[in-house]
């Protein structure tokens, strides 16, 4: 239900800009990576190629190669919706559909691919999503209320239920609480604690506190001036990156002397 | 700058503020002036054409209501099967241009799509006789010998090609460039975060359009149509050119007697319409005014029935 | 270029100036504008519109007092004469009622390869009516013989605006085929059969570009077209405009009118040769004028009108039969009576 | 599927290239497009080289892009898998639609031009038709024409329909902006003949004269056809300003309606002039109301205040619908009448953009 | 040129919901103070409420008073556009004036007033304002150009120019670096430390490093969960709110615990 990632010496191009240069990296199964680094580091930009959804940005591109289990996603023929089905994302902003029940929308997902699913089967993955989420208590008694009308933590929770509902092997969340107030936050980064015993999980945040409450692992990207790409400067166990890491850089933004 | 002359907060009124903001209101008010003085002028001319004997009325029918009847169900039927070749067409081509082309090439697309909004109706009207009409009478011919058994295309075909659907398709080739050019400008807009939302989730284009674009810009959708119909319902020199009207109730897309709408019907009486003819023309105008009124009222309950969900905030 | 008046010939140099608003049947539009060509090029300082926005707009128009005179396919009738109230002219002033334009309507069709069938009333009727539907049908072959009638069937194309060629042309089948047509005269179109296009010009391209059409208009848009020799006694008669002048000399005038008022009452069943489906339209204007330069400048306009000039000018400009020395010389006297 | 155990929806992990359905090439949907056209255009060719007539080319192309729709679908539907045949269905439907709104507008053109270049001489733009008989004369009267009433149509409906669209965005909250919303979208159905009644019955009663016919009175008529669709534009455009803009401009202590017309306006000036550009478009071909209340003349007027004054539509129906005896002219000179209202609403839409470059947020980089 | 800010027990609403309550607080001329606090708190609504900006959104108003040198913003016939003049923003997202060249974004607030001013007095005030910002070697040779055509962080500067150009006295900042890379937000970070010789300062940030190393004072704000208002927990010198803050929230926030 978990899968390894392995990126190889990738490159990611906005048009002619590199955004992003040289990252090589080894994710294993069921933990949680944390990507910290300054704005404008190119961690969105990496997370996405994670999933193939840079592709939706005009004239982004990558070089390089990201396996997951061993499969090259941008392999000869691969199908983006495929790996996008496997590799689930959560982002900044908790988009639920605005025109979607609570219920409609935990099952956007599934319905794409099994249309007429049965009530009952339905109602089972709502709850069990919902519940994977830790949604459940809250919405059980409205979900034909549509999902704009939650408080932001409760969408962010939904959008988490979302993208588990389609049982993707992976789930990349870029800076998912950082649009919260804590109580949520605190509620989220509960449930990636329990995400964690079956999904391999990558999760881009600003917030250093959270990196070292949450992760196993973290990896520090850095940026030398705008126009410039963004690299991976270091990526250890979460302990080692906040205690003593190996690059000074790192050590200068874990302790706040920038960013 | 001196510390001395710390400028009040307290200030003259900003008479420059009011002005414009007035200025806008009367803009406003002004319209909804100008249409009611419309109605006035429609509701005071007709009367008399209401109160009339109808066997004053061109064609001697039994009541003005008679007049009307197949000139209002005309309208909103040739205005309907404008807007059933258009709208899916105009959607696509939106479509098209926001989210297939490659945005280079959109712009142009966009451009092409607006110079058929350049076309003046006068021309529509040559062209539909002298190229279109001509051009579709074998294929008329073709579907009236072969459907003849499907209520739509029954009776004889018409030997001219002037007919409803002919006009139709002309009045559909007009609101195109209006209905695209505003839903491109919506779809445009749909939030990268729900498009991203869908596509996250594995779906392909197709399925993220019906995820997030099209329930995202419905509202806008439906005002693009309405804007389109009302061209459609009040066309006059198109229909009057192109059709072969007869006062007639009637489905049929082929054949010869096909319903006037109430604005080419005016157009092709009114010049030789005197007395209480010119008041019975005049209140068709109005019946067309009052059916203008509640396709819209329709339209917008339809906008508004599901507005929790429409995802306006 | 054309604007500015400068005047073609010296010698003619008038001394009339003024301008003149008419406006009123669409029919006479083409006529009108060469004779207005033709007057303002001979009286520089004379201006004259002529607006064709119809014969209906055009009698409302005079009548409420917005023209000085109107162009009109039928005559302001008995009632409308004896309610008066013409706001252009002087209180109690009559009106004057000339038919200046008279035109040849043509039964066009199109089938390859002939150019004239000869058709009475009662075929006529029969195919507009929708009775007769096919072109090699009985009626149409036996008063053809010899001319190879295909088997297609026929598309009669009327007007779809109200109109005076309508009215007319009902008015000539329900005189001459009282039996098949049993319609009153009607601007109209009475009935549901057939196919309808607006305008002469509409009728022309609707049978222009149709196989196995028929239809009317006016004789000078004819063209390629095929036309109908119409049984007048026991003669087959194409349309022709001296023939066409020949119905209005046999017709009586309307009785009980001014003496300025030139109403005729057609008769489209002749017992000589004269072409019986034709149009006839009015120009109509005041006998007094509450402005008397205006009535004068009218008197002018309606003289060079009436005129055999003017009636040559139109008939070569717009494809109208001038009228007949007898029609002239009564239309001369009426037109003494403007002032 | 089985949601109540644990089992993946899509195939289990492990399997290699589990990322890989079939993918038809690049080259495929193209390779369709052209084999269905090239198919049809030969069945077409066929039957009209049989029946002796012409090849009717545009059925030929729209039959065969139906075609291809068809073999894309079922093609895509074989290889790809059911939604991916639906994705491809619906994107080369789109494609079909574009192409569908093509066609028309390439006969048109292509028939007013070829019809319309037989006229296109010096003497049809330095000429009017006064005292011209038959062939000769030009429509310089209805040209000029044409562009004073459109023009001040143009004065008359851009700043009342601007005023409403900013106050509709900008400041109407509540029943009067419903009422002008719902409103705006009544008058968009007003036929336009009866917009000419209304200027005709308004303008002879105030100035008591039943034969009242001027240029002026047909901007009005064409003002009420015209607004509804700036207000309608300009609205939509006005709402797509973000709102950081206008907040940029109250933080530096600019009034309201300063930031209005120097930051939104301004902003959003492209959109702006595209809906008024299809404003006057819409009625810039309008004939009925113009021949009601503006008449018809065959001299120059540069007075829209008073007398009749001639419009390039009134001109063109006129030409088509009442030739003298000899028609060809009279044909040409609508033709060419045609061509030229389209010339000069390309060239309003050229300007619009021109001015729209001009203003226009510039994006750097 | 600067001035002492007084706000006495002031709640925020929007609409029916009160999003801040209760805040009373005093600021300093010359100096700068930051906010700080979790996602939601009314960081950004009390902000606004200091030039009036919230007015700007349909429903929202305040109960209680600020007063700037004693004069009470929210006093009868208190005009909210010459309130503006004197209270500078800079927002969050850098919004230059996608119309204007770099020069006439500059130039923005006294041209769009309506004020004339010669070339000259134009030309100085423009050289003098992007000196102000840091910008002034950057784009001194294309100021012609369009602003949008800069990169965030001199776009960021571009703004801050444009807000010092018509000299306020208050200059206030809604996470002015949340968006910017590393480089760009230490150019900022040196701006306001000149800025502070003469302006008064107000700064929201989310980054507590930010916070420590710019401001002077800092005020903690906190919400008790969504749907509650926001308040200030506790407001001193920025040393001791990092090293020894009086309350256990405060603690808890700056050293991590959540947020
Ligand atoms: N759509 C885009 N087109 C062009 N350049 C882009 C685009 N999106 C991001 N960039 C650039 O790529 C670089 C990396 O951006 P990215 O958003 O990945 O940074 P980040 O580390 O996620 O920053 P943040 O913490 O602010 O989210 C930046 O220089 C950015 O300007
Ligand atoms: N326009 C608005 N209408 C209604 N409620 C709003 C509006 N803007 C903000 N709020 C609510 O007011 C509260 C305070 O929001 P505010 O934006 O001031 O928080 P903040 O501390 O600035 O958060 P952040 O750090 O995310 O910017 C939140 O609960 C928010 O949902
Ligand atoms: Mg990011
Ligand atoms: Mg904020
Ligand atoms: O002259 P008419 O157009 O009415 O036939």
């Amino acid at each position: 239900m978990s899968k390894r990632i392995e990126v190889n010496d990738l490159n990611v191009f906005y048009s002619k800009f590199k955004a992003v240069e040289g990252i090589s990296l080894t994710i294993e199964p069921r933990t949680v990576t944390a990507f910290i680094g300054p704005s404008g580091c190119g961690k969105s930009t990496f997370l996405r190629t994670l999933n193939r959804m840079h592709e939706v940005i005009p004239g982004a591109y990558v070089e390089g190669e990201v396996l997951i289990d061993g499969n090259n996603l941008y392999g000869a023929g691969v199908d983006p919706v495929l790996v996008r089905r496997q590799v689930g994302m959560v982002f900044q902003r908790p988009n639920p559909f605005p025109t979607m029940s609570i219920r409609e929308n935990v099952l956007a997902g599934v319905k794409l691919n099994n249309r007429r699913m049965s009530k009952s089967d339905g109602d089972d993955l709502v709850e069990k999503s919902l519940m994977g989420a830790n949604l459940w208590k809250e919405v059980k008694d409205r979900l034909g209320l549509p999902g704009s009308g939650l408080s932001g933590g409760q969408q962010q929770r939904l959008c988490i239920a979302r993208a588990i509902a389609v049982s993707p092997e992976v789930i990349l969340m870029d800076e998912p609480c950082s649009a919260l107030d804590p109580i949520s936050t605190l509620a989220i980064e509960d449930l990636i604690e329990e995400l964690k015993q079956q999904y391999t999980i990558v999760i881009v945040t600003h917030n250093m506190q959270q990196a070292s409450r949450v992760s196993d692992r973290t990896a520090f990207f850095n940026i030398a001036g705008t126009g410039k790409p963004g690299k991976l400067i270091e990526y250890d166990d979460t302990t080692t990156i906040f205690s003593k890491p190996s690059v000074q850089a790192t050590e200068d933004y874990v302790s706040g002397k920038f960013g | 700058m001196t510390t001395t002359a710390t400028p009040p907060l307290r200030a003259k009124v900003r008479r420059a503020d009011r002005v414009f903001s007035t200025s806008t209101v009367v803009a406003g008010i002004l319209i909804l002036v100008a249409l009611a003085a419309v109605a006035v002028f429609l509701i005071a001319q007709s009367i008399p054409a209401l109160l009339a004997d109808p066997s004053e009325l061109k064609g001697s029918p039994s009541s003005f209501w008679a007049y009307v009847g197949p000139l209002a169900f005309g309208t909103v039927w040739a205005a309907f099967l404008a807007l059933l070749i258009a709208f899916p067409i105009s959607i696509g081509i939106a479509l098209f241009i926001s989210h297939y082309a490659p945005r280079r090439v959109a712009q142009g697309l966009g451009y092409v799509i607006d110079l058929l909004a350049a076309v003046p109706s006068v021309v529509f009207g040559l062209w539909g006789i002298k190229v279109l009409a001509p051009m579709v009478t074998p294929f008329y011919g073709w579907l009236v010998d072969n459907f003849g058994w499907f209520p739509l295309f029954a009776g004889s075909v018409s030997g001219t090609g002037k007919t409803i659907l002919t006009v139709a398709i002309v009045l559909a080739v007009m609101i195109i460039p209006i209905i695209t050019a505003l839903s491109r400008e919506i779809f445009l807009q749909t939030p990268v975060l729900h498009e991203e939302a869908a596509l996250a989730l594995g779906a392909t284009r197709l399925e993220m359009i019906q995820m997030a674009v099209l329930p995202f810009g419905r509202a806008g959708i439906v005002s693009a149509a309405m804007l389109g119909l009302g061209r459609a319902l009040g066309e006059t020199m198109v229909v009057a050119m192109v059709l072969s009207p007869a006062p007639v109730i009637s489905f049929v897309l082929t054949g010869s007697a096909n319903p006037s709408t109430i604005a080419g019907n005016i157009a092709l009486n009114f010049p030789e319409a005197h007395g209480i003819e010119i008041n019975a023309l005049i209140a068709t105008g109005l019946i067309l005014f009052a059916i203008t009124l509640v396709i819209n009222s329709v339209a917008r309950v339809i906008v508004n029935r599901r507005k929790a969900f429409s995802g306006a905030n | 270029a054309n604007e500015g008046g400068t005047p073609t010939d010296d010698e003619s140099a008038s001394t009339l100036s003024g301008s003149l608003v008419g406006g009123g049947s669409s029919a006479v539009g083409a006529a009108q504008e060469t004779w207005i060509a033709e007057f303002q090029t001979a009286n520089p300082d004379v201006d004259i519109a002529y607006d064709p926005a119809g014969s209906g707009a055009g009698r409302e128009t005079f009548l409420a007092g917005g023209s000085d005179f109107a162009g009109t396919d039928r005559a302001f009738d008995d009632e409308e004469v004896a309610a008066g109230g013409f706001a252009s002219c002087a209180p109690d002033s009559p009106i004057v009622q000339l038919p200046l334009y008279i035109s040849p309507i043509a039964v066009i069709f199109n089938l390859e390869g002939i150019d004239t069938l000869d058709l009475d009333a009662e075929t006529i009727a029969g195919i507009f009516a929708g009775t007769i539907t096919s072109w090699d049908d009985p009626a149409i072959a036996d008063q053809n013989e010899g001319v190879e009638l295909p088997a297609t069937p026929i598309t009669a194309v009327h007007r779809s605006d109200d109109s005076g060629t309508t009215e007319n042309f009902t008015d000539y089948l329900a005189q001459a085929a009282p039996t098949t047509w049993t319609y009153e005269a009607d601007g109209v179109w009475p009935i549901e059969a057939g196919e309808a296009a607006q305008g002469t010009s509409g009728v022309v391209d609707a049978v222009t570009n149709g196989t196995g059409t028929i239809g009317y208009a006016d004789a000078s848009r004819a063209g390629d077209l095929g036309t109908v020799s119409v049984l007048v006694g026991d003669e087959y008669l194409p349309f022709s405009p001296e023939a066409a002048a020949a119905i209005v000399d046999a017709s009586p005038f309307v009785e009980g009118r001014a003496e300025g008022d030139l109403s005729i009452e057609l008769d489209r069943t002749p017992d000589e040769a004269a072409y019986p489906v034709v149009l006839v339209a009015y120009l109509v204007g005041c006998e007094t004028y509450e402005d008397s330069a205006q009535g004068e400048l009218v008197k002018e306009y309606f003289t060079y009108m009436a005129s055999p000039e003017g009636q040559e000018a139109a008939a070569e400009g717009a494809g109208s039969a001038p009228i007949s020395d007898a029609l002239f010389e009564k239309a001369s006297a009426a037109i003494e009576l403007i002032k | 599927m089985t949601a109540t155990t644990a089992t993946p929806v899509v195939a289990p992990s492990g399997m290699t290239n589990s990322l890989t359905t079939g993918r038809l090439p690049r080259w495929v949907p193209w390779t369709l497009l052209g084999a269905s056209w090239a198919v049809l255009l030969v069945v077409f060719g066929m039957v009209a080289a049989s029946s002796d007539t012409e090849l009717n080319v545009p059925a030929a192309i729209f039959l065969g892009t139906v075609l291809f729709d068809v073999l894309l679908f079922v093609t895509a539907y074989l290889v790809e898998g059911i939604r991916q045949a639906r994705d491809r269905f619906v994107t080369s439907l789109v494609v079909t639609a574009f192409i569908l709104a093509l066609l028309p507008l390439i006969s048109l053109l292509f028939t007013v031009l070829t019809n319309g270049l037989a006229r296109f001489d010096l003497a049809f733009f330095s000429q009017s038709m006064r005292n011209v008989v038959g062939e000769g004369g030009g429509a310089l009267h209805a040209i000029t024409g044409t562009l004073l009433i459109t023009g001040m149509a143009a004065i008359i409906s851009i700043p009342v329909g601007l005023l409403t669209a900013v106050y509709l965005v900008e400041y109407g909250r509540g029943g009067l902006a419903r009422a002008i919303t719902f409103f705006v979208d009544v008058m968009t159905g007003i036929p336009s003949i009866v917009a000419g009644l209304f200027a005709f019955a308004f303008f002879s009663l105030l100035f008591d004269d039943e034969g009242i016919r001027f240029g002026f009175g047909g901007s009005v008529a064409l003002s009420l056809l015209m607004i509804p669709v700036v207000v309608r534009s300009s609205e939509e455009m006005l709402k797509l300003v973000p709102n950081e803009l206008r907040e940029a401009s109250y933080a530096l202590g600019v009034p309201k309606w300063l930031t209005i017309l120097k930051i939104v306006i301004p902003t959003s000036i492209a959109g702006i002039t595209t809906g008024v550009t299809l404003a006057i478009a819409r009625v810039i071909g309008e004939t009925a109301p113009l021949l009601l209340i503006a008449g018809f003349t065959t001299s120059m007027n540069y007075d829209l205040g008073a007398d009749r004054m001639m419009s390039l539509p009134v001109f063109v129906f006129n030409q088509y619908a009442n030739p003298g005896s000899n028609v060809d002219p009279y044909l040409e000179r609508a033709w060419t009448g045609a061509l030229t209202l389209i010339l000069i609403v390309m060239a309003l839409n050229l300007i619009a953009r021109l001015i729209a470059n001009i203003f226009s947020p510039k994006l750097g980089r």
